[in-house]
């Protein structure tokens, strides 16, 4: 491991909890719902982070506690109930139906797992339901998807056939390009972890070799350990660097000797630093803060700095697994600062002294540095593009040089924010 | 429980964040789990706001339930007090915290510190976030004022008379998140302005506490926008006797009323009220003769209160519409709103739930929608033209230029913003209308979608449900001729009238008689 | 002859409409046939104007041809003179009447009125609307003022020192028809008045001939719109001295270079210049963040010369796009046009047929077009988003509410005006990419059309055209697959340009490796 | 005749002319072109007149004189050949072209015959030429169209086939309605001209009973008669009592008894009474003046005198053909004061000072004098709109009704207009 410095930091934070990981899961799954036991603030969370979506796609929504719901727990397990019946005669084209955690039900202790069991039991054949929690006093952003794939884990069956399963929520056009280049180099039999359809889960076993594509699934990694599944250990499919050490990895656990891998991939490569040029151009020197909120941090780290030559000030990240993040932080360059928690103001201050040409934050900083006269990049953005894999690579730098290159067009003074 | 897939209010802590955003010199420490700093980018992207909300979140996490929670609430004021240097502290707790009961604000008043502390409980399981706004507002204002109440005499309308100094008034309610509220409050400032009428104080947007202090120093409050202001103008009558308004200047008419009513609050002669008639363009442009088409058209509004009442207003006296539908989601101003559809002969619509909002709106027929964001989208979804009025707004409704509702101007803003999806409208239909096949083999694109062919699936598809509902009525191949004649922002409505006249005289086949029967019986 | 389908500018004796139309106390008689009188409505039913054009048309007709057409002329003029007492006179023929030859101006300057009269010699088979108004307006300012030629000293710009008052100056230009010509001018007098300068006379707009005569009381004048007051500018600086600024305020940096000028001029301190950078939201609306997705947008331009020129300053250095357009049908400023498109690195597309326009439009596969009417309805066709940036215009041009182009507000009105329908576009996008089919039997309804389905077709019917002319370039299934892929903004040009590539590399058959290997080549 | 009151006025007159009527009659033969031989003026007079329509349908245009086609005819008719000839090839799927004379074309002496004789020849099975004039020295708005109809009167063959046509433009779906009515009188051989396609025109000759829809058609009648056709002496059918008379007089023609008539259209006079109800609540007593322009001014007098009880002032119309006006003026109150030409001013000065409820003007004219608090209602609407026949009578009404009813509603004084 290089000598990376470690910190960790406690302290008011500003990100999203895990429920806002719907936005992305309920895309990949069109036939499942998404139901948050939650408040007020929960329903209105999801649809500030969904903007646009949610005009158009309803399969998410929360059910809203009452004040009487908090009178007696027996009477909002009832609640639930009543509300889950009339949202499956409303929606019969439910196949799976996701009882979504949120703080205050889980401060209330509402036992959901007891729900779903009953419901289960109610609704044989016709709709699943499983449990997780999706609560910001336990997960942050990207763990609600951990949540959710560990939650579907005791619904997959058993199967010794030999595959590789790529686990974690890719775009689908990423996906197609994945899997044939596996197909490219040999491997025929891949499947994806969340499938496009709920009801489609992939069978795992002692030959499911597991190819992380998210770098955000502790739990589920742990789960898929205990049904035998053999994890290959890689970096993250971000950049060419680490999408190439991905595909050798995976070609090394089917037992793919690398000179096919380069075979394959060295047109890719080549395209994608051609592809690569303009941007690193912009990126350059450049002095970057990554502050905490998709987990991507270090890996996105890696690549703005092997692949961009970006120079890294702090890496944050919410929550640090170093064995799951152990290939990614040998790739990073000495001296890299990685910050594990938040004390969103202490890190406010160093991102001032710090002078970076670049900030890597959530949507609620971004304008307030941006009016500082600091360039930023929402990190949000970072899991609703396609940027995995090495076609992708220029359209990952593009997200970062975009904001660069249009502080260089616009006049770079502070201006006066109405 | 209620099942809910999208609500037009938030929960009654971000009604506070909008108090506390719009002031300066204000700190709220929010007892809160992270994720509620969702809330921050509804300042910082839908406003565009160059600062951060003042709000420091605990942030507390499961692993802290167990240990002192109550610790971690004092740390924060703490560091938020000495970092931020508030003049005054708003303390409270969102929905989570608020099942711990660590009461955050009695431990910040606990704490020693010299400025004004205000202890705000937003009960989050049963209030929302109009009613957190307006509670805020309400107990920032207390807190501030309430020693002054016992050494002041009852505030005369009339004293500025005596203070021989032009009147002085309040302008409250304007936040944040508020619909065109920035631009509201410069148009209202210069038409007081221009009647020789001095603003005192602004509030909540852009004051700070020493200006809550100076409330008093006015004659009488303005009360721009009910749903915030109310309970605090209310709290200023009682203890210090100052009158305050009660309309709301959006539209000619109202707008002239509102100049009336402050005039005759502070007992100031009206001089120039003949003027007043021609300060906007409104009314020229409602008589301008290509404004003739809009008699008539058929109008859904639905939205806060404040903005659905005045619209239904102006829509009906001043630009000649019909009100075909009136509904607003704020339960506040529930009776308002009723009052108003009651004048216009429609069922007032007061819900939370979208899904009702289109249920209605479908039924109504309506040729505009003035509604929210949602409606918009509802409206879009059914090929009907809309305009956004009112809150819950997005980033396309904090507009660089200026844009208010109210006054003059904002009259001008209306009449462009209602008039100009209709135009769109038409124009759609006369260019289909005119167009002719076999040049326009691409499509044409239109900013209502395919209107003529998606008219065909809406009513096709409402046909098959009402086929059962409405007994077997059975259009027959005249009938069905004679109706795709019919231009097709009335076509819903003419089918629907028709469709009545035959239930009403047991026709059971529809022809295109019965169409031109029906025609005549409903003209 | 020359088959014109739809023409951007009108006859030239419809520009001396605009002029007298815009004055007050002259009267225009046209000697014309009853046919002409139609251009009466383009000022009551466009601008909406309340009161009918100073013109009084001659009307004759085939039967008074073989008589005398000029008794006609006279009994016009004199009926004229005597209803509506013009303090200065127009006197010109339509096209119809310069064939007959009656030479009106020259029998009105023969019947012994003692007010001036101006003969307008307009060339109706070679010079367009523009051109008229220009010529007219000049033929006006020569005519009052040219008396005073030989007793006046030349202007010092300076001279306001020593009269020991503000700096005086004229605004000249703003006509009706114009675009936003009535807002313009108040924009620019509020901006010339922060900075201690006076208005002296506004004209045409509004203005009487004692006005034009009361010109050379300003320092210098401010040309406002080139296409009409550039003649006049130069002649009265030819013959008085008088300096006239060159920038076209449209756009923030234009404004601050025009503030800039205009100091210079008159020699007067800029004492506010950080301030300027501020009076306008665009520069922070534009580096808001939700702002980045406008960075590289490819952008059509076509309109007249001053608009369009501006467009391209501010699409490219204002809110980052990418001019991929440029165009005017004002022959006059082709040069100027030619020089901002040099510097673009685009061809300027001179031109007054409409179909080129729309051809050169989808041939630059634009995001956003910025154009008259005429290019909306283009861009409307071809599914493209479009904001109207130039006459000819509509009476949806003329809004009701303050809406200039020109100085701090029209910065904030182009701001608003051209994102919005990008915006609207995205969400179009969004909305089709995160709908779900069986949750929308009925279709989404969308502003642009349903552009899923038409750009398909539009791509369908443009490759059948290609494959002749690209030597039949096939798209494989995979290809076609990953381009359905592409967001439908940039599918056009992706396509395009995978094209390119492949006939560049020799390579006959698009795969999705291809895609990526042009995506690779072009970035 | 009743004591009708004529008068006849010259002077500068607020009209459209002829050219206009190419608005109609283009969307009326959608296989037909109208190139108009003119100058800028005409062409931005038909854009303007045409509104949105321009955008939707080039099926007219203009060949534009330019300073060089003024030197010599000779190379005027090679140019207008040369337009033609590209127009035409472009546009293959032309039928019928009509060339349009101008004032300008017309005062230079354009022989547009003689070029239409000619394409003839060459275009000969392809296309057909026909020219007419809609200069404005000779014809004011609606006669453009009695002059487009009698220029196809040469090219209608001649057949002795007892039929019924309707002449003069309709709105299509009140053609499919008397049709509909004529049927059900017994009357199935009906045919109109113009007809929908240019190339299908009716055959006529003697047995040929010709109803005219609309007043304006003098030219086109006389043809119709030179051709052997008989013509129905009857008002036009506007409002109920006019499509009654109207109807009746086809019957008489045909010799269909009057019981079978009002056995026909009974019910649908009892339906249009009705409807007509609440119009004429508004319109009743309210003081008219109409100004010339569509030659339909005496028609809607009549209307909306006899049927809707409003008073009329003065009626002014464009041109007069007594003989063809007959029966409408003997439908006229006594003492009616018809004034036929213009003079705008004075005419102006009449409306003002008999202080009228109502308007009827062009579109120069409408705001200017709602301006002055004076309600209006544009003529040109008139010819667009589907006003004919007893089903339309409430929508005739309307059209006048609304106006008076948006006043109502909207505050009555005079305002600023900006």
């Amino acid at each position: 491991m290089s000598k990376v410095e470690f910190k960790k930091e406690t302290g008011p934070r500003e990100v999203f909890c895990g429920l806002t990981s719907i936005v992305w899961l309920h895309r990949r799954m069109p036939d499942a719902f998404f139901l948050v036991v939650g408040s007020r603030t929960c329903a209105h969370l999801i649809q500030s982070a969904a903007g646009v979506m949610i005009f158009a796609e309803p399969r998410f929504g929360t059910a809203i506690l009452e004040e009487k719901d908090l009178a007696g727990l027996a009477d909002a397990h009832e609640e639930l109930d009543r509300v889950v019946n009339d949202l499956i005669e409303r929606r019969p084209e439910i196949k799976t139906l996701f009882l979504v955690g949120s703080c205050p039900s889980e401060v209330i202790k509402l036992d959901l797992a007891t729900v779903a069991e009953k419901l289960n039991k109610r609704f044989l054949g016709q709709v699943r339901f499983v449990n997780y929690s999706g609560s910001g006093i336990e997960t942050t952003f990207t763990q609600g998807e951990d949540g959710a794939l560990k939650a579907l884990i005791p619904l997959m069956e058993s199967s010794n056939e030999e595959k590789l399963l790529l686990v974690g929520t890719l775009a689908n056009n990423v996906e197609d390009r994945f899997k044939k280049i596996f197909r490219n180099l040999g491997i025929s039999n891949i499947e994806s972890f969340p499938p496009r359809q709920s009801t489609e889960l992939p069978k795992i076993g002692k030959n499911t070799k597991v190819l992380l594509t998210q770098p955000y699934l502790s739990d589920t990694v742990r789960d898929l350990k205990h049904r035998g599944c053999d994890i290959i250990s890689a970096p993250f499919p971000l950049g060419i660097e680490g999408s190439t050490q991905w595909f050798l990895a995976a070609a090394k656990a089917f037992k793919i000797g690398e000179l096919k891998v380069h075979e394959i991939i060295s047109p890719l490569i080549k395209r994608a630093k051609l592809a690569l040029e303009s941007h690193k151009e912009i990126l350059k020197g450049k002095r970057l803060f990554l502050l905490p909120e998709s987990q991507l941090e270090i890996s996105l780290a890696r690549f703005l700095h092997n692949e961009c030559e970006m120079d890294l000030i702090e890496v944050g990240t919410p929550y640090l697994n170093k064995d799951l993040m152990k290939e990614e932080i040998n790739l990073l360059p000495d001296n890299t600062k990685i910050v594990e928690g938040q004390h969103v103001e202490k890190q406010l201050d160093r991102v001032r002294n710090s002078n970076p040409d670049l900030v890597v934050c959530g949507m609620g900083l971004a304008n307030p540095l941006e009016a500082e006269g600091i360039s930023t990049k929402w990190s949000i953005e970072m899991v609703f593009s396609p940027i995995h894999g090495i076609d992708q690579a220029a359209d990952l730098a593009g997200l970062f040089s975009k904001p660069l290159k249009r502080n260089q067009i616009l006049t770079s003074k502070t201006l006066v924010t109405h | 429980m209620e099942l809910t897939l999208w609500t037009y209010e938030g929960p009654p802590h971000v009604g506070a964040m909008r108090i506390a955003s719009s002031m300066k010199d204000i700190h709220y420490v929010l007892h809160a789990p992270q994720g509620d700093t969702y809330a921050d980018l509804l300042f910082t992207m839908i406003e565009r706001r160059g600062q951060r909300p003042p709000v420091t979140y605990t942030t507390f996490q499961a692993r802290d339930l167990g240990g002192d929670t109550a610790e971690l609430v004092k740390k924060n004021i703490k560091e938020a007090v000495e970092r931020f240097k508030p003049k005054t502290l708003l303390v409270g707790e969102s929905c989570t915290a608020e099942l711990i009961q660590d009461q955050p604000g009695a431990l910040a008043k606990g704490m020693g510190f010299d400025m004004p502390i205000v202890n705000l409980e937003l009960p989050a399981y049963s209030k929302k976030e109009n009613w957190g706004a307006s509670e805020t507002f309400y107990q920032l204002t207390r807190t501030l004022l309430k020693d002054k109440v016992s050494f002041s005499d009852k505030i005369s309308p009339f004293r500025w008379k005596e203070l021989g100094r032009r009147p002085k008034v309040n302008i409250l309610g304007p936040s944040l998140l508020g619909f065109r509220c920035r631009d509201d409050v410069i148009e209202i400032q210069r038409i007081l302005s221009e009647q020789g009428i001095d603003t005192n104080v602004v509030a909540p947007l852009g004051a700070s506490p020493d200006d809550i202090e100076r409330l008093i120093d006015a004659e009488i409050n303005i009360c721009l926008y009910q749903e915030i202001a109310e309970a605090s103008c209310e709290w200023l009558k009682r203890n210090f006797g100052m009158e305050y308004t009660n309309t709301i200047p959006i539209g000619i008419k109202n707008t002239i009323e509102f100049i009336n009513e402050v005039h005759e609050k502070l007992d100031l002669p009206l001089t120039n009220k003949e003027e007043l008639e021609n300060k906007s363009k409104l009314p020229w442009y409602s008589k301008s003769v290509d404004s003739n088409y809009l008699t008539g058209k058929r109008v859904f509004i639905f939205g806060d209160g404040t903005h659905a009442i005045a619209a239904a207003k102006i829509a009906k006296e001043e630009l000649g519409f019909e009100v075909v539908g009136l509904g607003t989601y704020s339960r506040e101003m529930a009776r308002q709103v009723r009052a108003t559809a009651k004048d216009l002969n429609v069922e007032a619509l007061i819900t939370n739930n979208y899904l009702e909002v289109e249920d209605a709106m479908k039924k109504a027929a309506p040729e505009l929608v003035l509604g929210t964001q949602m409606e918009r989208h509802s409206a879009k979804r059914l090929g009907i033209p809309c305009s956004v009025i009112s809150t819950p707004m997005h980033v396309q409704d904090v507009p660089a230029r200026y844009s208010p509702q109210m006054g003059w101007e904002g009259a001008n803003v209306i009449f462009d913003d209602w008039v100009h999806p209709l135009m769109m409208g038409l124009e759609e239909h006369l260019i289909d209308m005119f167009k002719h096949d076999f040049e326009f083999v691409d499509g044409h694109q239109s900013h209502l979608g395919h209107t003529a062919t998606n008219k065909n699936n809406i009513l096709n598809s409402d046909e098959k449900k009402e086929k059962n509902s409405k007994e077997e009525i059975i259009w027959t191949e005249s009938g069905r001729a004679e109706l795709t004649k019919v231009p097709f922002f009335v076509r819903g409505k003419v089918k629907t009238n028709t469709e009545k006249y035959a239930i009403l005289r047991g026709i059971p086949e529809i022809s295109d008689e019965t169409l031109y029967d029906a025609k005549a019986y409903f003209s």
